[in-house]
């Protein structure tokens, strides 16, 4: 397989470098190589951030940003009008939102037909974190989501890395978020086909 | 450790550096002579003596003042003490109570019985002494020190002279004179009461002495022509004195009156007082201020109650009273007569005009000469007549014990230069250390101590002594107030404050050296020298 | 630091030393081992102020360590005169890294001590008026803050003096440097009144364990406060008044009496603090009005000549009267 | 052992295993999260006896690590950027006392106008202070390269920064083989000082030194850093031995052999750089890479002979001098005196300007067609170059003063009226 990109987009404070760390350490607990670091930047809470995580079976040496991702991860649908999130998104790439809503009702769908059928997913992360973390940081329940749209990681090795990262407690509740945000893009694709 | 080159070196390698050539003047230490021992006509090296007392070696101390006079627990007393006067920290609060000390130091020797130095190998020589005043007993004391045999003729029947016929018991205890007379005997010296010398020259012959020193003192009172009725009764102050010592007290009855102003009438009167006259009366003819009695006497008498008529002179006495006639200073603040008369009560008149002295005995002295009623020396105390020699009240000078004995010694030294053959050779004085030179910050303020007094009441009914002494402890404190002018008592001030290390300390008692290898001449030693003891003189290029 | 009164009335404990006086009551600067931590052939001036000072202090310290001291030396008069290549004037274990750093350099040794285990080991660290009120108050205010275990001790002589005698926050009112010249309007001539700094008030204000003030021209004083502050740990600062005969324009025999009068007119007040709080002052022992200690600089004389400039001396005058009131010295 | 870690966590943890008994700290971006990992190491416990020491500032960081080393302690400093400037004097006296200081540089540009991103303007201000630099690829040899560090500087009592990219490498989590501590031990003795200041060893350091002797001082101290240039690949032999992985030396070549374009470059960069290199190679392109591991001392002779043969050398740099361009490029051309290759000065990625592939095979092509300029700025956006110079010749007063400050009196009269 070939190295796998990903980008994760969000505002200061959702856990965005959080969620590309967490990325590359459940990669790197299936033995794969990986490589998370943030758009560099001194960014507050609120400003829009990006954070970037490599994917590969041999060690990592590019070093640019990642701007052809294979997958795009959008913490916080209001950046949509904001930032052009979908630039050097490949033909055949994968995209997760955060929203109660889905990509129709976001009126995505025309925007993403070209993707492959079951690429474009959205979940509702900060639902689902405030229900088992009682916060609505999202980065947790999209790793899952993460897990079950593009099946490159185990939903076990995210849910490790989380508990690698995490004091048990927090780590419980992300964990669970994970586990369900994935179960929910897994059963929904059931319905689908 | 392998050290970095240059940046890192190593502890003292900057002794190679001898600063010392920078300096444009050098600090020097001197000795200066203080102005207490340039005051005292004994020639005392009272700053010497004080120094060793601060440290409470009162026995060396007192050893160190027995150099230049056997008599301290006298002169503690009877000295009217002009090193007081010099004292230089009299301009800082109080002089020094250096008498004080003197007696404290005195009365503990006869108290400890400490002895007077050993005489030096006999010389073979043979020295008379003619009377045992003070002047005589201080140069046989020193002739005997340096080996030479010493006799002293004394014609009266007691030792002291004017010490015990001029001074009151209760400004000089008696066993306090015996004392010190007889520690002076103990070094050998033969002491021959009632033994009047009426030819000199004969004596000399007959006792084969090789000199002779005179110091017969001045006892033949003065008199004045005052016109008396026959139950009037007249004395002279000496015999008053004199008779106090030999056992006949006069009869002067309630109301006495005496005639002069110096020391010898206040004595008589406060005398008269204790003999239990109910109204002592000075009669002076001219003004207190021109008194020429001791402004200290002056006080007690008066604190005693002593009574003071000035500007007055007695014209006659008669029975039971006295005719006195006013004066009024002139111009030249000479008394002249105002022809204004006055009679005041009195039951007795003693006379306190002054002594002469009787110089019968040297007629036959060969080239002796006689001015105004006293024998003329030389800066040696050498009369006319070379193996002779004379001091105390009969040669010119003030007449004072302390002058008397600084006589004494100063004549011995010469006979000895004499007797040995020697050249006479003057010691040159250091320069005088004077209040300028001193740092006076680093003295901390000390009020004098204040000699204890005798009441009031036993002062005027008894001869007891009137001034206490000091104890160890105030004897200490007040020996401590000693400036030490002049001669560096090692403070450590120029040590400590030398910014360049270049002052050796050479150890207790041994004082302090230059290095001049590192010395920069900054001159803060001297300047920071408490008693002026550091000289800076220009380096010579 | 009210040093005890000895009923001692020919020295007092005004001098250094002096052979009556036991051994207790002597100063360190009195004893004949005494380990003269600054030697013999350093570079300074004639009458230095400062190397006195510097002399006094470490032997101080030293005696208080029994000689395990390391001291760390801002640039400065000091270190160029005491450090020459190829000759150095220290007898204790001493570095010198830079002008604004001695407090921290200081720091740096006291941990390295700390974690080799060598406790006995005390740390100074030393410079001029410019090394610590000016450039080095940082580094100062960082080390007193943190209440590391140092001893600084600032020499003040008021101005720059190595770098040729420029005004420093330190320097007095009315004073003239070469950067506050005496030129045109004499009214105006010399250092401005109303500025410059108290640094041992600053330090009092950090709250560390011991502040004092401390002069050359009272020497027991001053080792009574080295003493006290060697006996401490944590932050301790001991600021000395040390005058400088070049800089200042006075007779090189004449810096102590320079110093003494600069306290006895109250413009050099002593003082001792700790934890914030001034816990003791040493009062005047007789109280001179400032002229006479101005007028032995000629870094003043313009306040003089002809017709003094009354309003200015006046104005001098009521700093000390001020100083007197405020940290009660009179006796 | 393996983990998968933030750059600064990674060196944080290995530094600790190099056991230093003082580190001073201060933030600064992006050095920070290193001395915080070092901090919490320490506070737990893990790194004893260690004095963390907060200072005030950079400049009294680096102070309170001269007296920390000079009286004999092993020490540690981080810093980057502006706190790098503000110790610049006590930088040149750490290495002029020969003090043993190893300070990791989380490589950062300088402002005005202030910026937090990467370059390496930070180092190249201070390659003269007399430390030695070296310069990390990777995470793996950021750390590695601390124990070096701590070997080479007291070897030879000379001061070392280890310069990391900032955020680059310093906040990426990559795969990291952390050394263990007994793998460290074995490696880095304990430290024996040449000078320590001791009260049973009296001596005075940092005298001051006159004409007489300061140009000898100075001349031992670059004979150190030549001193340097033998001991670096030996100890990187030595490390490659006891640890099995290659880290530091002077340079590392990336397919030379037989190369006739080269490009040259310091750090992270040469990752991407390689990258590029295989995708070149793969269409025939005779490329490789050098990438400089060491600084200061510069590797003359090392770089000659890397370079020897290529027809085409582009020196890659983070860092410009302005006015003339390249700083590296200036030494590399040091090293090729005489040799006849075309010499190319590509001033890239300052103030954290992402250096893609894509720009470097477009800046490679033009090289190859000799189109490049000598010194050519990366990615510059001409656009708001030339925009900007217009406005600023519209704007620029001409004339003397006076006639413009009448015009201007003029306009506000004109108002007024």
């Amino acid at each position: 397989m070939a190295m796998f990109q990903i980008r994760i987009h969000g505002r200061g404070g959702q856990g965005v470098v959080t969620a590309a760390e967490l990325l590359s350490v459940a990669a790197f607990l299936e033995g794969k190589y990986a490589q998370a670091f943030p758009s560099f930047g001194s960014e507050r809470t609120g400003a829009p951030v990006m954070a970037f995580c490599r994917i590969d079976q041999r060690s990592i040496r590019l070093r640019e940003p990642v701007m052809q991702p294979d997958a795009l991860i959008i913490q916080d649908p209001t950046l949509l009008h904001q930032v052009n999130l979908f630039e050097g998104l490949s033909a055949s790439g994968f995209v997760l939102l955060n929203s109660t809503r889905g990509i129709q009702e976001l009126g995505l769908d025309e925007f993403l037909k070209p993707l492959p059928q079951g690429h474009c997913r959205s979940v509702a992360a900060s639902e689902l974190a405030l229900k088992h973390v009682g916060r609505p940081l999202p980065n947790a329940a999209l790793l899952g989501g993460f897990a079950g749209i593009t099946g490159l990681l185990k939903i076990e090795s995210v849910i490790a890395a989380i508990r690698e990262r995490f004091p048990a407690k927090i780590a419980d509740g992300n964990a669970a978020a994970a586990q369900e945000a994935y179960e929910r893009i897994r059963t929904k694709e059931v319905i689908h086909a | 450790m392998q050290k970095p080159f240059a940046i890192t070196l190593d502890a003292g390698s900057s002794l190679a550096n001898r600063t010392g050539s920078w300096r444009t003047s050098r600090p020097v230490y001197v000795d200066r002579l203080p102005p207490c021992n340039h005051a005292c006509p004994a020639g005392e090296d009272i700053q010497g003596w004080l120094y060793l007392a601060e440290s409470g070696n009162y026995r060396a101390a007192w050893e160190r003042l027995v150099q230049n006079n056997p008599m301290p627990a006298i002169m503690g007393r009877a000295c009217y003490h002009p090193c007081e006067t010099a004292c230089n920290r009299a301009q800082l609060d109080q002089a020094v109570s250096i008498h004080a000390v003197e007696r404290f130091l005195g009365d503990e020797a006869i108290r400890q019985g400490w002895k007077l130095p050993a005489p030096a190998a006999p010389t073979w020589r043979h020295v008379l002494v003619v009377g045992a005043g003070p002047s005589g007993l201080s140069a046989a004391y020193h002739l005997r020190r340096l080996g030479h045999r010493v006799t002293i003729f004394e014609a009266g029947p007691m030792t002291g002279g004017m010490m015990r016929f001029g001074i009151p018991k209760y400004r000089l205890p008696r066993q306090i004179l015996d004392a010190e007379v007889a520690r002076i005997e103990e070094m050998g010296v033969e002491i021959c009461l009632n033994t009047k010398v009426d030819d000199l020259a004969s004596t000399m012959n007959e006792t084969g002495v090789d000199a002779a020193f005179l110091a017969v003192g001045a006892h033949l009172a003065k008199r004045a022509y005052i016109p008396a009725g026959d139950a009037s009764r007249i004395l002279d102050a000496l015999s008053v004195l004199r008779g106090m010592e030999t056992g006949e007290p006069p009869i002067l009855g309630r109301r006495v009156v005496v005639y002069g102003g110096g020391n010898t009438a206040l004595d008589a009167a406060r005398t008269a007082k204790r003999l239990g006259a109910t109204e002592a009366l000075i009669v002076y003819r001219r003004t207190r201020e021109k008194m020429p009695a001791h402004e200290l006497e002056m006080q007690e008498a008066m604190e005693e109650g002593i009574k003071f008529k000035w500007l007055s002179t007695i014209k006659e006495a008669g029975d039971g009273s006295f005719v006195v006639e006013k004066m009024k200073l002139d111009a030249q603040g000479f008394p002249q007569p105002t022809g204004e008369f006055e009679t005041i009560a009195g039951d007795s008149l003693v006379l306190a005009l002054g002594q002469d002295v009787d110089l019968g005995f040297l007629k036959n002295v060969q080239g002796l000469e006689i001015e105004n009623g006293v024998v003329k020396v030389n800066s040696q105390m050498m009369t006319g007549c070379s193996n002779v020699f004379a001091g105390g009240d009969m040669v010119p000078s003030e007449r004072t014990v302390t002058l008397a004995i600084g006589h004494g010694k100063k004549a011995a030294k010469n006979i000895d230069t004499f007797l040995r053959g020697a050249a006479v050779s003057a010691t040159p004085k250091h320069a005088l250390a004077t209040f300028d030179r001193l740092n006076t910050w680093y003295y901390s303020d000390a009020p004098k101590t204040v000699q204890p007094q005798l009441d009031l009441l036993r002062r005027q009914t008894t001869f007891d002594e009137v001034m206490g002494g000091l104890n160890e402890n105030n004897a200490l404190f007040e020996a401590r107030r000693c400036l030490s002018c002049g001669n560096c008592f090692e403070c450590d001030n120029c040590y400590g404050l030398c910014p360049d290390n270049a002052v050796v300390k050479l150890g207790p008692g041994k004082r302090f050296e230059f290095d001049y290898e590192y010395c920069k001449g900054c001159g803060l030693c001297a300047e920071e020298c408490p008693c002026g003891a550091i000289e800076m003189v220009p380096e010579t290029v | 630091m009210p040093t005890q009164i000895i009923k001692f009335y020919q020295t007092g404990t005004f001098t250094v030393g002096n052979r009556l006086l036991d051994e207790s009551q002597r100063t360190v600067q009195a004893r004949m081992d005494r380990t003269n931590g600054l030697d013999c052939g350093h570079r300074a001036c004639q009458g230095c102020g400062e190397a006195l000072g510097a002399r006094y202090a470490i032997d101080a310290a030293m005696r208080a360590a029994h000689n395990q001291i390391v001291v760390a030396n801002a640039t400065g008069c000091l270190e160029v005169f005491s450090t020459p290549y190829p000759e150095t004037s220290w007898q204790v274990a001493w570095m010198h890294s830079l002008f604004g750093n001695a407090a921290a350099v200081a720091t740096g040794i006291a941990a390295a001590m700390k974690v080799k285990g060598r406790n006995q080991v005390r740390v100074l660290a030393q410079g001029g008026d410019g090394g610590t009120t000016d450039i080095g108050l940082g580094c100062l205010s960082g080390m007193f803050e943190r209440n590391d275990d140092v001893l600084y001790i600032c020499y003040d002589n008021e101005a720059y003096m190595n770098t040729g005698v420029q005004r420093s926050s330190a320097t007095p009112p009315a004073a003239r440097t070469a950067t506050t010249p005496v030129v045109g309007d004499r009214a105006e001539s010399g250092a401005k009144f109303g500025q410059g700094k108290s640094v041992p008030l600053i330090a009092l204000a950090h709250q560390i364990p011991y502040v004092a003030t401390a002069s050359v021209a009272n020497l027991h004083d001053l080792e009574a406060k080295v003493t006290k502050a060697m006996g401490l740990h944590g932050a301790r600062y001991i600021h000395i008044h040390v005058p400088c005969p070049l800089g200042w324009g006075s007779a090189s025999s004449d810096t102590i009496k320079i110093a003494r009068l600069a306290v006895e007119t109250g413009l050099f007040p002593l003082f001792e603090g700790e934890y914030g709080e001034i816990t003791a002052r040493t009062p005047i022992r007789r109280r001179v009005p400032v002229e006479e200690y101005l007028k032995l600089q000629k870094r003043f004389a313009h306040l003089f000549g002809a017709e003094p400039d009354a309003p200015r001396i006046a104005m001098i005058q009521a700093i000390a009267d001020r100083n007197v009131s405020k940290f009660g010295l009179d006796r | 052992m393996l983990r998968q870690i933030e750059g600064s966590r990674a060196v944080a943890e290995t530094v600790a295993r190099c056991r230093p008994e003082v580190i001073c700290a201060y933030p600064i971006t992006p050095q920070t999260h290193i001395v915080e990992g070092l901090s919490e190491i320490v506070k737990a416990g893990h790194l004893k006896p260690c004095e963390f020491i907060n200072v005030e500032s950079e400049f009294a960081a680096l102070s309170v690590a001269i007296g920390a080393s000079a009286a004999g302690a092993r020490t540690y400093t981080a810093t980057a950027s502006q706190g790098l400037l503000f110790m610049a004097e006590a930088v040149y006296n750490a290495s002029g006392l020969g003090l043993p200081i190893v300070m990791t540089i989380g490589n950062r540009a300088i402002g005005a106008p202030i910026n937090i991103w990467n370059d390496h303007s930070d180092s190249m201000s201070m390659r003269d202070a007399g430390w030695i630099q070296l310069f990390a690829e990777n995470n793996q040899e950021a750390a590695d390269l601390h124990i070096q560090a701590f070997r080479l500087a007291e070897e030879l009592s000379c001061p070392v920064m280890v310069c990391i990219d900032g955020f680059i490498l310093t906040h990426a989590y990559e795969r990291v083989d952390l050394p263990t501590q007994e793998q460290v031990d074995a490696y880095l003795p304990r430290f024996e000082p040449r000078q320590a200041l001791d009260p049973d060893q009296v001596m005075s350091i940092g005298a001051m030194v006159g004409p007489e002797a300061f140009t000898e001082v100075r001349y031992l101290s670059h004979h150190k850093q030549l001193r340097a240039l033998e001991r670096i690949p030996v100890l990187s032999e030595e490390f490659r031995e006891q640890f099995g992985r290659a880290s530091g030396g002077l340079l590392r070549r990336y397919r030379t052999e037989d190369a006739d374009t080269i490009v040259v470059a310091l750090g992270s960069v040469n990752g991407t750089i390689q990258e590029v290199v295989d995708d070149l190679r793969e269409e025939g392109v005779k490329i490789g890479s050098v990438c400089l591991g060491t600084f200061r001392p510069f590797p003359l002779a090392a770089v000659r002979e890397a370079l020897r043969n290529a027809g085409r050398v582009i020196v890659l740099e983070k860092s410009l001098a302005v006015g003339i361009g390249g700083i590296v490029a200036t030494d590399v051309r040091m090293a090729l005196d005489g040799v006849s290759a075309r010499i190319y000065t590509v001033i890239a990625g300052l103030g954290g300007r992402a250096i893609t592939k894509a720009s470097l095979r477009k800046m490679i092509g033009q090289a190859q067609q000799d189109q490049l300029e000598p010194v050519t700025f990366l990615d510059l956006n001409v656009g708001i170059i030339q925009r900007h110079l217009e406005r600023e010749s519209k704007l620029r007063r001409s004339g003397p003063a006076a006639e413009n400050i009448l015009r201007d009196i003029g306009l506000v009269a004109a108002r007024i009226g």
